[in-house]
């Protein structure tokens, strides 16, 4: 057991390390102030810039295919780089869900004119994309989608909405799945394009959260046209083409900051209470216990993963015990912190609130941790089943039409 | 064994219950909170109309005569509705602490324009994030000179009088401060409930008059906190009460996979003990009715079981309230947050879940065997 | 609001403190030992003995039809008797299942002559009954019944295994539900009997619990002989029949005594940690005070069930709370309570462990407080059906011949 | 990044995995638990013929020189299967400790008698129930006498030689006792857990060594038990892996309502927390193996950790075995009961979850910054 890099990955980080310290500057203290705003023109700009910089220096694409205008690479490589520029201070974040998600998929159902065309712009940082899957009446029943897609000759028209689509407003294109056909099965009647976000009929609205943030949007589509060469799979066949982006869906949890059970730490020991700081009291000490081990659980667990992933292997869903586990113990953290504030506790107020407001901040985005990008339950779920080789749950809209799927209220 | 309430007050439950959907639906939360209003001016007038704001005062000093299980009706249903008014710091803290506290002419003076919502009080004690320990908090009283500083203080931007802890020569006290004497600065601080809103006070050297006997201020701010509890238990119950039943209707008019979402057992099962939570925090509120309405030995400890158990019950109610809503649960359309919001305020204002549980177990090594 | 008795209430109460003063020896102590025995001889003839001079002093049925047998009184009265009785030392246990379960049945739907020949002895105490219910692969799915009912003429022949039934070596008849027909859907097919315990063919084998007691047995049938005219109900209609049985079902956690947050609290005041007394530690305190809450909490809700009960009105489903929190909390304290004692924790024996083992052997009996009588997780259902209104589980059983519903390899 | 046994380590698992299956099915668990069988005498000869009792001791000193990563792997394996030996007792504790303490002569007289399983150790320090403070302790050495009682000493029945904590003159210390020697008496004490006997030992005036320098008794002990957490946790993470694996089995072949009960979500979740619990013992548990097999300066944070993520995660999985199986579950004849003991004597064997929680954040306060 060691925590080394094997040489060639020691070589690979040296390289990555290399560009960095030439290309960028070096993060100061280890809390990122939480109060992250909306990526406004500027920030877009940054980050377009430096994603430039990134491809050419070869760490765009790190794990792509060559023939996608990628690097070849493996995923301990990616990670390396990862790690490497989390210590660095870019404008970071809106390329994730395209390099990530969207492209892959355009990149495997796609032509090779479409990869030439799509990928190096999208690898270079000069387009922006989203993914338009989410449905208001769709939340956990993925395949739940009812934005219609006609065929019109060479085109198809759309109509219907999505929605908890991140970035809509800056991005460039979208990969959109569609309900092509209402009287086939859930799954059985879906087809999957991309389109230009800038297409008529295109309405993109700010959804605002309760955190006073608005990450997401509604995306309205009226009439919107689609030509068929941008269809991604065969019609109908949607939902296999879907599995391509969402298998390679990475949610990144409560933005690229949070708390952890270091900062409650960091509170305790100056927060008083009665008998003097919280960290004498016993009762403080051991829900940081519980914290800590947690906290250092999962990053072994993490340790664990990139050993198999140092030995090519591909780690299991055993690595989806993170989002579970750090979702509640954020709202439990911040609830708590509060508490050890008192009365005082409900400001939020950056100028008298401890750590600027940090907890207070997280008390009204972990509740989004717990839902976006599967929620406590459908993780559980996936646990039972994935790992422990439980049935999935009875399904009662099983080879029923789409149409005749109870749908209650919400579906109306 | 007649552990409930009478059929008297369960019409006036009724009643407020009518009165409040008509007067105080979440667009008028709403208002407050995505506004500087500091309050409902509409419906704090009309809660004084209707003679609640000075329920539990008896007639002679300007109230209704309903009495404190009269009061702890209306409070849950403030609770229920989230009432933005600033009646938690103007009628069961600074109405009770005059009333508990104050001399025969402060009583005149001020318990019946509270009574009538003619003048807001509230209670200033807190001086920052932290526990606010009366030994140490750092404000002082001088040749009857008030100077320091509050934070938060509950309703502080528009209360009119304030009861403010204090140091002395002969230890800390509680004062009764006219706001509108010259040395006072309010400042707005914002919080995660900005439906209720809260301030910064300072105070340099500010005419004051005690309340109380010198010498009492901890035993008097004790049985203030006490009191105070268990209304703030009846509000606690009412919102979980509210969230449960939110997340209950959802669940059923919801549908996933073709099936309504309360019929999957992660569902099922979490709002059953969601139930049980908010049923053993009701039961401890009414036992703290009961030693409220009957000055009972057992007040000490009934308040801190009942503000236990209702803090922890509306924070769980709330926050899985958010979670059956799912992605609609976070949006700020939704009612969702307004009492995640409002559950840790409240669940904070008189103290943590955490300082009662400490108060809890002191009064039983106390008693030396628990009730 | 206040706690006394009406006037009617008061006295009830005066005339059964009166009978029992005159009649028994107050119970010294709050705690009772916890390490109750099986039931032997000695205590079957006391506890005989004493149902009989209840029963001729007007308190064995207070709440059954005069036409039973019974006083023909108010619930509230017999929590009233309950509540004085239990200050005293009894013999108790033996004919709750009888009295409160079988006999209601038996007279509910058996003949006059039946209701005169059984229940008047019944409560007298001088014939206990058992029920026989549970099978080995039913478990939570109570209607799951294997246990075959085959007619002869003007009798039965039964087939088959019961199991979980209280007492079955000392009573003297039971009531058992069979099922008569296995093409039926599973409710459907089920006939209901009482019969002689001591009929050829039963076999009683005890069960022994993880405690080392044996509370329960498991009961054999082979070929036993049931005459028709010990059928309640009509033939195929057991279930309903059943329900009969259930709905009187008040099941007691834990035997007579258990432990609550009072003897945690005792506990706390005494052992010693490294700082001092337990009750010293913040974390010992605050989980004390969770204690204390849900503990009150049931006690002031069993408050508003009485009043409802003193107001003739039926108390709701919600009373099923208690035994969900009780169960759990039962092993929550007693694990609490060892880890207290660290390495002495594990010390069973009574001469050594604090409190003769109390949390010990509460340690070894809360698994069962979690299951029998219905699971936490059956509880839960019931809660959020009963109660809460929402949808009963999907049911892949129903209306299906019972001999295709699947069983996996229980069934076998 | 290697963060994972080695090849020829995983070869040692699956080796004692059979092993055991084959000498140590639940069988011979009961064979221990149901009678006055101190502990399995043929599978602790099967042991010691493998090496395993000696595996982390070098060579010369009569080991097998598989280091402490190859203990850690043979601890998982013995929890696994419940061992009803004194493998814990014997080699975490009184090996480790006479390893650590110990003089070369102490070495040399106790060492290879240990490793081949001869002779068999313990640790005393308890002294009754609560918690065993090294100052608080009441027995003593005086003149290189030893006197006084320990409660429980677990394999204390059948131990030939014990590390007893005792007072002296200059504070408290460890001392080497071969209970042979006249003044010992032995009782045994009914537990939790029979299935690996405890005793009560009282010393009158009975001749023993120091172990490790004057004075340093209490960093000595600490050290030891550090260590020895590390090994128990690998024990309670088998363990519990095995209640997992037996619920996820039963789950899938017990039907209930036509389907198999692992299909309703009451079960699966909770399987699935079970799960996220023991991954995250593991994980802990694997970093104290790195920290012990280096000697790290992490080691006594890292020591706390596994201990308080193994000790919690074997309990859950245990008590949820159980409940998973119903009915059946709680009959003698199942098996479930026995992880149900075990995981609840190993949990307060060397100090209960609260203990070393206390611990972890003191490390954490030491260290000024969470590792």
């Amino acid at each position: 057991m060691d925590f080394s890099d094997t040489p060639e990955e020691a070589a690979y980080r040296a390289k990555a390390r290399a560009f960095l310290e030439a290309n960028a500057q070096r993060r100061e203290g280890s809390n990122m102030l939480y109060r992250a705003g909306d990526a406004d023109e500027a920030f877009i700009k940054a980050a377009k810039d430096w994603q430039g910089r990134k491809a050419d220096a070869g760490f765009a694409g790190i794990t792509w295919p060559k023939e996608w205008g990628g690097q070849g690479g493996t995923t301990i490589q990616q990670v390396i780089y990862d790690q490497e520029e989390a210590k660095f201070g870019f404008p970071r974040g809106i390329f994730d869900i395209g390099l990530g998600m969207c492209l892959p998929t355009v990149c495997k159902w796609g032509t090779q004119e479409q990869r030439d065309r799509y990928a190096r712009k999208a690898l270079r940082g000069e387009e922006i994309w989203c993914q338009l899957f989410s449905e208001p009446a769709g939340g956990s029943d993925l395949a739940a989608l009812r934005t219609r897609a006609e065929r019109r000759g060479d085109e198809w028209v759309v109509n219907g909405q999505k929605i908890w689509t991140s970035g809509a407003h800056y991005c460039d294109f979208g990969v959109i799945v569609t309900r092509s056909d209402f009287d086939a099965p859930k799954h059985s009647g879906l087809t999957y394009f991309f389109l230009d976000m800038r297409s008529p009929g295109v309405e993109i609205r700010p959804i605002k959260q309760i955190s006073g943030a608005s990450h997401f949007n509604e995306v309205f589509f009226t009439d919107v046209r689609i030509p068929d060469s941008q269809r991604l799979g065969a019609v109908g066949e949607g939902w296999k083409v879907s599995l391509t982006t969402l298998m390679n869906e990475r949610y990144t949890i409560g933005g690229r900051a949070g708390v952890d059970v270091d900062e409650v730490l960091e509170l305790a020991r100056t927060v008083e209470l009665e008998e003097g700081p919280a960290l004498r009291n016993d009762a403080v000490r051991e829900r940081l216990a519980d914290w800590y081990v947690m906290s250092r659980g999962l990053k072994y667990s993490h340790f664990r993963t990139m050993t198999a992933l140092s030995r090519g292997e591909t780690p299991g869903p055993e690595s989806s015990i993170g989002k579970l586990v750090v979702a509640s113990k954020l709202q439990a953290m911040s609830s708590f912190a509060i508490d050890l504030l008192e009365q005082g506790g409900a400001i939020n107020d950056p100028k008298y609130a401890p750590m600027v407001g940090l907890f207070q901040q997280v008390l009204m985005t972990s509740p989004s941790s717990r839902i976006a990008g599967g929620s406590d339950e459908i993780m559980r779920n996936i646990i039972a089943e994935r790992v422990l080789g439980l049935p999935a749950d009875i399904r009662v809209d099983k080879g029923v039409p789409f149409n005749k799927v109870p749908t209650g209220k919400t579906g109306d | 064994m007649n552990f409930d309430f009478s059929d008297d007050l369960k019409m006036l439950r009724d009643e407020a219950r009518r009165f409040l959907a008509d007067k105080c639906p979440t667009t008028a939360v709403r208002a407050v909170l995505e506004s500087d209003a500091a309050y409902d001016k509409a419906l704090w007038a009309a809660l004084g109309e209707m003679g609640w704001i000075g329920a539990a005062l008896p007639e002679e000093a300007g109230g209704a005569g309903l009495g404190h299980l009269g009061l702890c009706v209306l409070a849950e249903e403030l609770g229920r509705a989230m009432a933005p008014v600033p009646f938690s710091s103007s009628v069961y803290l600074a109405t009770e602490a005059i009333r508990l506290g104050g001399s025969e002419a402060q009583c005149k003076a001020w318990l019946p324009r509270l009574a009538a919502g003619q003048v807001i009080g509230t209670l200033a004690v807190a001086e920052g994030p932290g526990r606010a320990s009366l030994r140490r908090i750092t404000a002082s009283v001088r040749n009857g000179q008030l100077s320091g500083e509050k934070l938060p203080v509950p309703d502080g931007v528009v209360a009119d009088v304030a009861i403010v802890a204090a140091q002395t020569e002969r230890g800390p006290g509680l004062f009764i401060v006219d706001l509108a004497t010259p040395g006072v600065v309010r400042e707005a601080v914002e919080t995660i409930d900005p439906s209720r809103k809260q301030a910064r006070l300072t105070f340099a050297g500010v005419a004051c008059e005690p309340l109380g006997a010198a010498g009492d201020g901890e035993g008097l701010l004790r049985r203030i906190e006490d009191r105070a509890a268990i209304l703030f238990a009846f509000e606690q119950v009412g919102g979980a009460q509210v969230a449960l039943e939110m997340a209950r209707d959802y669940a059923l008019e919801r549908y996933a996979f073709g099936r309504p979402i309360g019929s999957f057992q992660a569902i099922k099962h979490k709002l059953a003990d969601v139930y049980v939570a908010v049923e053993l925090a009701r039961s401890n509120a009414y036992y703290g009715a009961w030693a409220l309405a009957n000055d009972a030995p057992e007040l000490a400890t009934a308040a801190a079981a009942a503000r236990v158990a209702a803090s922890e019950a509306y924070f769980l109610a709330s926050k899985e309230n958010i979670q059956v809503h799912g992605g609609m649960g976070y949006t700020w359309a939704f009612d969702c947050h307004l009492h995640y919001r409002r559950s840790k305020m409240l669940g904070v204002t008189l103290g943590s879940a955490r300082k009662w549980k400490d108060r809890l177990i002191t009064q039983l090594e106390t008693s030396n065997a628990p009730a």
